[in-house]
């Protein structure tokens, strides 16, 4: 199908229609976190280069969820499974980094086990994803191979050149919504033409950077290096900031909350690599160290995943660099392991 | 200023005295500084001081073996010796490095000022009472005071007390209660079941990544009690009635040892006001017992011990 | 305390004071600070000459200030060791640096100015405290003259004017003017029971020596007159009752029954004015004595040395016993025991018998290789202790330990460690501990919580 | 038998030490003075051993009230636990102060073993106060 095009001031009008049929998600900040928060009377754009304080995944693999409830009384043991709700939702305004790494943990959540909560939720929305203008300084997409303008991983694009989105449509979900508003007028090739100069431009002033050639088989060599790790973890505080609003990451625990008189739940939720206790074992801990489980976490990224899925677990969103309370920065880590002076 | 520290630092790598040094380098994010941990006297030189040195770097003296040069702004030095009072660390293993403090620049607060994001700022300037801000083609001048972190405008100790070298002179950011106390002072004046309510939403927000926790440098447990699951005091599940227990617990384990330095506040993704807890319950362990944290490293530990004359009248 | 002296079993440390007190129970460490006596033991043969020559007298201690002593002097013709000591706050060579009158005349040589004090560490299994009490200052008590007048004392004092080695040769002489008393007047009960003035529990031992002594007055003084002024009187024992009844039917000591409200001097007499509540009258007798049976009370310094063994004391400072019944000579410091009126007012028999108590509690440890304690003690987790020694600051028992361990690698590595054997079981450890390293069995974190989410709310 | 409806009666933990507070309810007990059955007994060595922590977890637990008590100053049996326990009560009574959960809600008493009568005067008082504020929803996922 061809692009479409709407005019900047219509936009909440759009969204407005789009709310009699689902729960539309808009980014919308409030004391300096940005979430996505159920659309209110109207859409008001957030300015200049604001990503979500938490990555969109966080609506999909929720910090936490219960998946089943269990009650043992006289009559017996009773459990009784629940299930995601189902709500027809369309999420606005996800950045491609975001919308990339959703295509990334899909592989794991539809992998052996086909993970019922997780897909459910990604089968009942739709994401509209939404170029960016501009970005910081902590964003590297652009190394991953992530387009700031657009993504694989959404239904529809929305891309704002001179006052007009240009509305790309992506999957068939993403065209039947498009068919579903009513006349919309298609895209010009200048305008067109006008997107790809504006993703240059982006792709270019991105200075960020991380050097990936031969990643895997450098982190491979570099595992041993205790005391690299050691280095590079020093300011580390093994806070779960990283992992818990990282776009990729998805390491969850599973707890059986009992209460009163035998009844109870088992939940899911987020775990976190930088965690002392996890995957600890009663006699033995994997990770007993700060700079084991900083290795870890670099590790899985750039080499368990892909050896597993064929895909890097980083999108470049640049999260775990700008919120880290130390600036940590993985990109300073890779690039020091890909250094050829690195002896490994 | 900067100059002066590396020479000493340089000096103390010299004449062996230190086997490590704690420092701030340059961030890899526009004007933001980060830890500077390093054995090489070449990395160390690397060493910054400037308004954006925000980190306490007490929380790393714990885990470094040797003995460690490190850089501390007042406050920090408060923690320092709330450390040392509860034989964490040992001050025969320490060289402390003073920096008297003018107040820290909190950038949030400059991006909302300048309506400029933080990347884009080229230049930030303290000069005395004012601060500059540059961003492509706008200027504008604040007072120091606008910009400053909270904690900072009410600061106790702005030059640090138990110091080895001493980095400048002496140096002190502008008082302010009323904006140091905002939040304190909103919420004090509601009522108390308001007041649950308005942390009730804070904690729906807390993600437990316990970053308000490892920045701590009260915090010094190997194993936090949320991590003890025999009782299960805190469920490892995020719901915010655990988000709120294990806040609550970790002010009063802090109380004595906090040093409003902020950190937590500062660390925290989810921007919970965390700090105002945790100042508002210093101040009421100075006016119950007379303790303030981090003053004096020969003092008992607040909860270590006791006086006849404590406070009676709140018991039946 | 001349057979102690000679049993080789026994280290007596006389004119020493504990300074400090560590270990536990088999492991004691005291301290001991052996106070200069200026006289070297090894050579003095305790001839007396040096007594007998200082020139300086100071008020006697012993004989309650009745008597003089030298400032080289013995405190009591019984005392061990036999021998003396320069009190360096009354001699004239301390005081001036000149006298030296005992160091000429010592045939042995003996006398060394320049001692000091000694210390020395030793280690014992248990400790018996035995502090003993001293009695209520009567100044207080401004209606019996306020320590005014010289005829007024206190019935210690008057143990002292009867005995033969007393300052009057066992002869009773009235302090002011060395007369004869004709009559004596007892009060009963001074600061004792007295909860506005004075001490609110009853001293015990008050009402059978006042008997003991009317007796020996009117055995001493023929055709003396004794009038005991008391509240009850309290003859709780073997045979007590026997002989405060042989007192006054046998003896004709007056008993009357009231408070007296006033001592006074009239005409070189003492005016006692009282009530006698059986009469229903006032009455008011002269009296040549007035003793007081003054209110026992701890020794002044018995709650720094409880302090410092780690015994809990009551609101007046008498040590406090385990159990008032079943465990009425140990303390809840292990190891520690309490014999006489440390505990509470008591007489000889009693402190005989809480001594040698006391004696069979140590005997029957010391036989023991093994102590069994209760099991509700704490324990520290040092995988997850961070030693930060709080638990060691709020113990109140001392029962926690930083100690050197070698680890199975051959390192050594420090570590807190519980001394099961002292610990009570309070558990302020455990609430103290902010990383729950500490657990007290029986009373565990898991237990209270399950406790907590068994009421099921 | 039961026609009326039962009246709602708050659920009340009681934090005592055995050798005071728990033997002066002993001796209320054997004194026969009634008080209000609200409070269910905890019983701890000593008010030391009382964490905040204990506090707080009666409280999301449910409980509608906590009652913390133990020797007056100077009369522990282990010396100085309820000096060390007094500071940490003061702590936990400004910690509810600051998030807002009604102090009266919390209550921290000193009961002698010889106080019968003020223990049950203390279980009765609370047990009101508690009563007043009706029950504990501070936890509850509802409002």
């Amino acid at each position: 199908m061809k692009e479409k095009k709407i005019s900047e001031d219509k936009l909440p009008e759009l969204l407005k229609t789009l709310k009699d049929k689902f729960l539309v998600l808009v980014p919308e900040e409030n004391d300096g976190v940005i979430e996505f928060k159920a659309l209110g009377d109207t859409y008001a754009p957030l300015p200049g280069f604001s990503n979500s304080t938490r990555p969109v995944r966080t609506l999909f693999h929720l910090t936490y969820e219960p998946m089943f409830q269990f009650a043992n009384s006289e009559e017996g043991f009773s459990l009784e499974e629940i299930q995601p709700e189902e709500v027809k939702r369309v999420i606005f305004g996800v950045r491609p980094c975001d919308a990339n790494a959703l295509g990334i943990i899909d592989n794991l959540f539809k992998d052996t086990y086909e993970d019922s909560y997780y897909l459910k939720r990604r089968e009942n929305t739709y994401i509209i994803g939404l170029g960016c203008d501009t970005h910081d300084d902590a964003c590297f997409c652009t190394s991953l191979d992530v387009s700031p303008v657009f993504s694989q991983n959404v239904d529809l694009m929305f891309n704002l050149i001179d006052g007009t989105f240009i509305i790309k449509s992506n999957t068939e979900k993403g065209e039947e919504l498009l068919l579903s508003l009513s006349d919309l007028a298609e895209a010009k090739d200048e305008e067109l033409q006008k997107l790809n100069e504006k993703e240059e431009k982006i792709k270019e002033s991105i200075s960020r950077n991380v050097n990936l050639e031969n990643i895997d088989s450098r982190m491979r060599a570099n595992f041993e290096n205790s005391s690299f790790w050691q280095k590079v973890s020093g300011k580390c505080i093994g806070c779960g900031i990283c992992t818990y609003n990282c776009p990729t990451c998805h390491c969850f625990d599973i707890i059986d909350e009992e209460s009163k008189e035998g009844k109870g739940a088992r939940f899911r939720c987020y775990d976190s690599c930088a965690f002392p206790l996890f995957t600890k074992m009663p006699m033995e801990n994997p990770r007993h160290y700060k700079w084991e489980r900083v290795r870890q976490k670099v590790h899985h990224k750039f080499e368990y995943f892909p050896l597993n899925f064929g895909v890097i677990a980083c999108v470049g969103c640049g999260r775990c660099i700008r919120q880290c309370p130390v600036n940590w920065d993985i990109t300073e880590v890779i690039n020091e392991i890909s250094k050829p002076d690195n002896k490994g | 200023m900067e100059e002066k520290l590396k020479k000493e630092v340089a000096a103390l790598f010299d004449e062996k005295k230190i086997d490590y040094f704690v420092g701030y380098a340059k961030g890899s994010l526009m004007h933001k500084t980060t830890p500077l941990i390093t054995k090489d006297k070449e990395e160390a030189l690397k060493t910054v001081i400037n308004p954006f040195i925000y980190n306490n770097l007490a929380c790393y003296l714990r885990e470094l073996p040797g003995r460690v040069g490190v850089v501390v702004k007042g406050c920090d030095s408060r923690s320092v010796v709330s450390l040392l009072q509860d034989n964490q660390i040992f001050r025969e293993n320490l060289t402390i490095i003073g920096i008297p403090c003018s107040g820290l620049i909190d950038l949030e607060k400059v991006v909302s000022g300048i309506q400029v994001e933080r990347h884009e700022i080229t230049s930030i300037e303290r000069q005395g009472d004012k601060v500059a801000v540059k961003a492509g083609g706008k200027e504008k001048t604040f007072e120091a005071e606008d910009l400053l972190f909270d904690k900072c405008l009410n600061c106790v100790l702005p030059v640090p007390k138990e110091a080895d070298i001493m980095i400048g002179d002496k140096d002190s950011p502008p008082v302010n209660k009323e904006k140091s106390y905002h939040i304190i002072k909103k919420l004090k004046e509601e009522e108390s079941a308001e007041r649950w309510n308005f942390w009730k939403d804070q904690f729906k927000k807390c993600i437990r990544c316990y970053a308000c926790r490892n920045v701590c440098p009260a915090c010094s447990c190997t194993r936090c009690f949320v991590e003890v699951n025999r009782p299960q005091w805190v469920s490892p599940v995020q719901k915010w009635q655990d988000n709120l227990v294990f806040q609550m617990i970790r002010t009063i384990h802090v109380a004595g040892r906090c040093v409003d330095c902020g950190e937590c506040e500062r660390a925290c993704p989810a921007s919970i006001p965390l700090r105002s807890l945790q100042r508002e319950m210093g101040d009421n362990v100075k006016e119950l017992f007379g303790f303030e944290s981090g003053m004096d490293k020969d003092e008992k530990p607040l909860i270590a011990s006791y006086k006849d004359t404590d406070p009676n009248e709140f018991m039946r | 305390m001349v057979e102690s002296s000679q049993n080789k079993n026994i280290t007596l440390y006389t004119y020493s004071e504990v300074e400090e007190i560590n270990g536990y129970i088999g492991n004691f460490e005291v301290k001991i600070r052996m106070k200069a006596r200026s006289v070297d033991f090894t050579k003095c043969t305790g001839c007396g000459t040096c007594y007998q020559k200082c020139p300086t007298k100071v008020d006697s201690e012993f004989d309650m200030g009745m008597g003089k002593r030298k400032a080289i002097y013995i405190p009591f013709p019984q005392a061990v060791p036999n021998k003396p000591v320069i009190d360096r706050e009354h001699c004239l060579y301390f005081k001036k640096g000149k006298c030296k009158v005992c160091e000429k005349v010592c045939p042995a040589g003996a006398i060394s100015y320049e001692q000091e004090d000694e210390f020395v560490t030793v280690k014992v299994g248990a400790i018996v405290m035995a502090t003993g009490f001293d009695l209520i200052n009567t100044d207080i008590y401004g209606e019996y003259g306020g320590g005014r007048n010289k005829d007024v004392i206190s019935g210690l004092q008057l143990e002292r004017l009867i005995s033969p080695s007393g300052p009057t040769g066992g002869h009773i002489l009235r302090p002011s003017d060395q007369k004869e008393p004709k009559r004596v007047v007892f009060i009963q009960c001074v600061g004792s029971r007295d909860e506005e003035k004075g001490m609110v529990y009853c001293s015990n031992v008050c009402c059978m020596y006042t008997a003991k002594q009317a007796v020996l007055l009117k055995e001493h003084i023929p055709g003396v007159e004794i009038i005991v002024f008391y509240i009850d009187i309290r003859s709780g024992g073997k045979n007590y009752e026997q002989f405060v009844n042989q007192a006054i039917e046998r003896y004709g000591v007056v008993y009357l029954r009231g408070r007296v409200s006033k001592v006074f001097e009239r005409e070189g007499k003492l005016i006692v004015r009282g009530a006698d509540t059986l009469a229903g009258t006032q009455v008011e007798v002269d009296a040549d004595l007035v003793v007081l049976a003054s209110a026992m009370i701890p020794r002044n310094d018995a709650k720094d040395l409880a302090k410092e063994v780690g015994i809990p004391y009551d609101e007046f400072g008498f040590y406090s016993e385990l159990h008032p019944k079943l465990a009425p000579v140990e303390t809840v410091a292990a190891g520690t025991y309490l014999a006489g009126a440390c505990r509470s007012p008591r007489d000889i028999p009693d402190s005989v018998a809480s001594a040698s108590g006391a004696a069979a509690k140590v005997i029957s440890l010391f036989s023991r290789d093994e102590l069994s304690i209760e099991p509700l003690v704490s324990s520290i987790d040092t995988t997850t202790c961070i030693q930060c020694k709080m638990c060691q600051e709020v113990c109140p028992y001392n029962a926690i330990i930083q100690e050197e361990v070698t680890m199975r690698d051959g390192s050594k590595k420090k570590q807190m460690r519980v001394l099961e054997s002292l610990c009570q079981g309070c558990g302020n450890c455990v609430a103290t501990c902010r990383s729950s390293s500490v657990m007290l069995k029986g009373i565990t974190d898991e237990q209270i919580f399950a406790e907590l989410e068994a009421f099921s709310f | 038998m039961e026609t009326t409806k039962k009246e709602w009666q708050p659920k009340i933990v009681g934090f005592l030490c055995l050798w005071c507070s728990y033997s002066g309810a002993d001796l209320a007990g054997s004194g026969r003075i009634k008080y209000a059955p609200n409070v269910r007994i905890i019983k701890v060595p000593c008010s030391s051993r009382v964490d905040p922590m204990f506090v707080i977890k009666a409280l999301q637990n449910g409980a509608d009230g906590v009652l913390v008590s133990g020797c007056h100053p100077g009369d522990c049996h282990y010396q100085s636990g309820n000096y060390n326990a007094r500071r940490k009560f003061a702590l936990t009574e400004k910690l509810l102060e600051i998030f807002g959960i009604d102090k009266r809600r919390v209550m921290f008493a000193w009961v002698a073993g010889s106080e019968g009568p003020k223990l049950a005067q203390v279980m009765d008082e609370i047990s009101r106060t508690v009563k007043e504020l009706g029950p504990n929803q501070l936890f509850s996922d509802k409002n």
